[in-house]
């Protein structure tokens, strides 16, 4: 293949998203998308672009702003054995459909028994860095971890994105999808995404192998982790970064693994500190590699405070290359 | 409460409300005398049902709380008796026996058929492993895809959207079900009943709203839940017709529920039905005595006072259904609960819970392990 | 759109429709030609500060996404412009000229008045340190309870149950205060629109919901929204009136905002009123280019085609208020934002808000240290 | 004070909690209390009887079944400046009223800089154990220590039920209460409440102290630790029970001191597993205690499933005495 068809071939984040949406759409006539200006408009960032052309109003439905009632038809639909993408426009309005997804959707599997599985996926742009204020830069995905019966990810690159998204929308649970909107459109992770790419959900992936000191992160913090770890490289500290991607189910073996090599952890996620989901990941670390600590897992997270808007606040709060190479160098000098 | 409360708001310019109003009252004529006699024996069904659960409640020998559905039988029976076997419904917490009347007619014991069997319920009631969802979740919180009955969770309203996504289902397929979902006068308040009788609006599904407004949201009035005059004036709000029944008249509450029916087969969306009742007990069997602090007693004897199984006997006997013998055979009507006795019902109904009780007390509990199972479902095939 | 879409729904029944009708349109005859002059001057001014906002945009000296209040005025000024300085009031997204319209009669630079200073607003746009909040929220999301504006989330519709606890206190001390929340025609579906408004019926606050109904929801038409004929219609299902009034006529917002108002302090409750208008935009400055792809541009001249200023500079030349020469001297109607230029408006509110934005720009930053404070309240004394 | 005079002075959780109410009531005529069936009825399980008859119906409301407006018509009231105690029935509705707690509430202090305070009190029944299923049974603390800004408080005895429900009254800021349904009217732990009872929030009370083990721990597992302490002191092994009673913020001190003398630590939390409280002091006491570590430290909470109704199940799944020991002896011997 030439350079410039190899070029051309290079796609950005929202692409792989729709077309993970476009083919699964086409593949499967029973799957309704439901969520606030997706159809007409194309979505508030253009992830469903094109699906209410080609698939009609009905089975993309343009919903009243109603995040509750969207989460509840889409469990009515769902359990007629559709899959249903619902989206929110911003996953910071998931709070208003909160108790849909945590006491009905999460939960109906277990309660009848296996009898009821519920194929959604919700999805929304998330995350901060963009200057969004507090209700437009929210990682909120500790609540779901939290709750049983939801499966919950995260894709931090373009073929990801795609694959993880196709995975979500077979898979029979109900998944909370958690795309990072600032990473949409952003030219310099653009990258070819195989044919018919499927990421298995539950599977971290190493983005950059190392000797020296883990790091388990996922979302956009990735970013910022591997340039900590090249800023890094040249202090003669060999950093591995293990980028999640599935926090419900997480691959506890990948992880497990590396600190077995390294003996040194940092964690980091981008949501507010206290019960975040770094917490759970130092948790468990501790049940299953305690012996294998040479110091002590750090976390690097948001402060506990709302995503302030101005820019500056913004930055002091969210981690920063800075606060990352910061605490590895702290658990590489333990 | 009086029958001339009866009165339909028919916002569809299409259906002028004298037609309406005829219509309304015309689906009764259409029962046979032997409809007639499976209703009345799906009302006793109903009270001896609430009546066995109250007395074996009592005496210790269940857990959970049990919310009466006395007195509000015509409610149940006059809304499901006319529907599909293929409708759904989702019934809540004082709606237990809801469970089994769907398509009872088909036969107490068909296994085939798209109701809950009378054992599985009290399965359920007995927490074994022999209910829908092998008891995982308590009492009215059951549900059965295969059946056409949404699992509900406790939060009140909280189905309305769910039955509007199996709504938009039939749609979607050109299938001509109905939804029926029940709530209290107190359940209206809540914003997930707004979102989705707002979607099920705009979109016209055949979603069926009843309200058994029994007065009381447990300790507090409707007058504190809903501003409007008439619970039904709800429905004024998303443009959809908003019915009143007489919910001690199990016939009007068929006539009212048929006309909703019929109109959402159609394809012109849902309706919302206002049941008049009263709640007979406390909120539950735990709330019997404290009711009594916040219920004048004149106002609960006045509330009773009009039976539904009484105020259907007449019916059958104006009709010639029923002579006055017949229908002085069994006579449950105006009895609390605890005062009554076998003898007050037929025996089938009788033989028919004795069953299902010894059926739910010999199954078995669920075993432990289970308790971890069913969290996520594998891959499907 | 039409004057003649004005219509008031009225349920209590000691207030004949009739009465209410002559009521609802008479508040207009107390303005004084001062006052006229005033409302005139403040329309200027909405439409300045936005058309200026618009040009800063596009120039890229702001962050943070703009929603156009342009070919709105009429609904801020004429729901503000006759409400106490003590009221209160919640402005939403596009409604940016309300913080400092509220009280704006008391002088647009009196320190002691109850709404913000045009400078307060600017420093928020321009996220600095001199914003009420300090910039830490964007845009809209501000508020000041000294000043009787709440600080709102960016979740549609949630200021109402807000709104509502205000209207309780005011209750709970006997003061015959409002809260005016504002909410588009698309936020009427959230859940808690109705819990809250439900809340304010039953207790008969002194809350009045505005309703911007511009036609549009981002993408999303209203008929994919609101199923009523009308969103004034969704006041029926609490039993409250809902008034009709056209968006682009600022003295029919007034007379119906006046009528609510005067209502609500006589301890009659909540009224919903619906301003009719049309969104001239995008939904916000990023979707003024994919806005044509959803939006037919007949359909976009058609609703853009009465501007707010035009229609009361009319009607002041009508009432010998204006002379045509003094009407024509400024011009901004009819033109797109970006077309006008200061010699549309009078020089005041030119320098008005060149003071203002030179405020803004040279207010410093917050430091980011702040970012971590006030995230508890210290234990008070 | 004879025997007989001190037994009568005992008094239950559920007395201590009214005790709360009644006296903030009476000395701030300002304060208002607001939630389902509290009026009339005097609230499911009676905690509020007695108070609309003294206060009347108009500081103290019915509220319709409205959780989300619940809670926004408190805020509106605690703008004006009054206290305000909002109650959810059980604490399992809470996630109805999601939207207002994590988004309105919480961050109202800060979005307005430090100028407008909530003193809102979110209180209601919560816990397993009690055979209520997954609706009636909910300790869901984590969602909302994960939401910067609020407090997070459970007590679980009557004289802190009374404490720090004072305190927490007095709070100016959002504290959302967990009160221990099952604790209610338990007789076997009813005890004298001394009068004026205040306990500060962030403070943790060592519920028995010991040499070997220290279990972290709140709500009703309280007693399971005890128990288990009891159970294995016999076994040679002296365990130190930490009874946190304030999750926010939360009292880091207290358990770090005990750490660094037992060196060992065991944190039970009767929420699910995942990123539940549990997960959160884990990491804090990597962060700050790591060297005093000599044994991994262990979770002992809920599986990760909802509550189930039938007893056996309920059991399956809830941490228990025996659970509690296993984990004990596990670091113990490690
Ligand atoms: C969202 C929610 N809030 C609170 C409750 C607790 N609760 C259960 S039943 C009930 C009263 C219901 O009253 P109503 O809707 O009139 O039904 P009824 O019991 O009278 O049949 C309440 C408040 C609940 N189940 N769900
Ligand atoms: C609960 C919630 N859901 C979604 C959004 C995203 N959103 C912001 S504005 C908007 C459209 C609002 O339409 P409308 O209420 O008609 O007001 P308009 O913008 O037309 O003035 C949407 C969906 C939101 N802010 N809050
Ligand atoms: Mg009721
Ligand atoms: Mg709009």
């Amino acid at each position: 293949m030439s350079v410039v068809a190899e070029q051309a071939a290079k796609k950005n984040y929202l692409a792989g998203l729709r077309e993970a949406l476009l083919e699964e759409m086409e593949a499967r006539p029973d799957m309704v998308c439901i969520g606030e200006d997706i159809g007409l408009l194309g979505g508030a960032f253009g992830v469903t672009e094109g699906l209410m052309e080609r698939y009609g109003p009905q089975r993309v439905i343009d919903a009243p702003i109603s995040e509750a009632a969207i989460v509840g038809v889409a469990i009515g639909l769902a359990m007629q054995g559709r899959p249903v993408m619902a989206e929110m426009q911003f996953i910071d309005f998931i709070s208003c459909g909160f108790d849909q997804i945590v006491n009905n959707a999460a939960t109906m599997y277990y309660r009848t028994a296996g009898k009821v599985n519920l194929p959604i996926v919700i999805r929304g742009p998330s995350g901060g860095y963009g200057g969004g204020g507090p209700y437009h830069s929210q990682q909120n995905e500790a609540w779901f971890a939290h709750s049983p019966g939801l499966k919950v990810v995260c894709p931090s690159t373009p073929a990801d994105a795609k694959g993880l998204l196709t995975a979500s929308l077979r898979d029979p649970n109900p998944v909370i999808f958690y795309e990072v909107k600032e990473l949409y459109r952003k030219r310099d992770i653009e990258e070819p995404i195989p044919d018919n790419h499927f990421v298995p959900l539950g599977s971290a992936s190493i983005r950059r192998p190392g000797n020296d000191v883990t790091v388990v992160t996922y979302g956009n913090p990735a970013y910022l982790c591997l340039q900590a770890s090249d800023e890094l490289s040249s202090e003669g500290i060999d950093v591995e970064v293990i980028d999640l991607r599935t926090l419900v189910p997480m691959d506890d073996e990948t992880v497990i693994q590396s600190i077995r090599k390294t003996n040194r952890v940092v964690v980091v996620n981008e949501a507010s500190r206290t019960c975040g989901f770094a917490a759970e990941v130092i948790a468990r670390i501790n049940e299953m590699a305690f012996e294998y600590l040479d110091a002590p897992p750090l976390r690097v997270t948001r402060a506990d405070t709302p995503v302030p808007w101005v820019k500056p606040l913004e930055t002091a709060v969210l981690p920063s290359v800075e606060s990352i190479c910061d605490a590895i160098r702290r658990v590489a000098r333990f | 409460m009086a029958k001339d409360s009866t009165t339909v708001t028919e916002p569809d310019s299409q259906a002028p409300s004298t037609e309406t109003q005829s219509a309304a009252n015309r689906a009764r004529d259409l029962l046979t005398p032997e409809d007639h006699l499976e209703i009345l024996r799906q009302l006793y069904l109903t009270r001896y049902f609430d009546v066995r659960l109250i007395k074996e409640k009592r005496r210790g020998r269940l857990r959970g709380t049990l919310y009466s559905s006395h007195n509000q039988e015509a409610i149940l029976v006059g809304t499901i008796f006319g529907l599909r076997p293929t409708d759904w419904l989702s019934p809540i917490h004082r709606d237990m026996p809801a469970f089994f009347l769907k398509d009872l007619k088909s036969g107490w014991d068909d296994p085939n058929r798209m109701g809950m069997s009378i054992q599985e319920v009290c399965a359920q009631v007995w927490g074994k492993a022999t209910a829908p969802g092998r008891a995982r979740d308590n009492w009215s919180h059951i549900g059965d895809a295969e059946k056409g009955i949404i699992c509900s969770t406790s939060m009140l309203a909280g189905t309305i959207p769910v039955a509007a996504g199996i709504a938009y289902d039939f749609k979607l397929r050109g299938f001509d079900g109905v939804v029926l979902t029940y709530n209290g006068e107190g359940a209206t308040a809540q914003g997930i009943f707004h979102e989705a009788i707002n979607f099920a609006a705009i979109h016209k599904l055949g979603v069926i709203t009843i309200i058994e407004n029994n007065q009381w949201a447990y300790g507090t009035p409707v007058e504190l839940e809903c501003p409007t005059k008439d619970v039904a004036d709800r429905a004024k709000g998303y443009d959809i017709p908003g019915l009143i029944a007489d919910g001690q008249d199990v016939l009007d509450v068929y006539d009212k529920t048929m006309w909703a029916v019929e109109r959402a087969r159609r394809g012109k969306g849902p309706s919302l039905i206002e049941c008049k009742t009263f709640r007979a007990y406390g909120h539950g069997d735990h709330d019997d005595d404290r009711a009594a602090k916040y219920r004048n007693s004149d106002d609960v004897d006045k509330g009773r006072s009009r039976d539904p199984i009484a105020v259907y006997k007449a019916e059958l006997v104006r009709l010639g259904i029923l002579s006055q013998a017949e229908a002085d055979a069994y006579k449950p009507e105006g009895k609390h609960a605890i005062e009554t006795t076998d003898e007050d019902f037929p025996p089938a109904v009788v033989a028919a819970l004795k069953e299902a009780v010894e059926f739910a007390v010999n199954s078995p509990m669920p075993e432990p392990d289970e308790a971890f199972r069913w969290v996520f479902a594998e891959d499907q095939p």
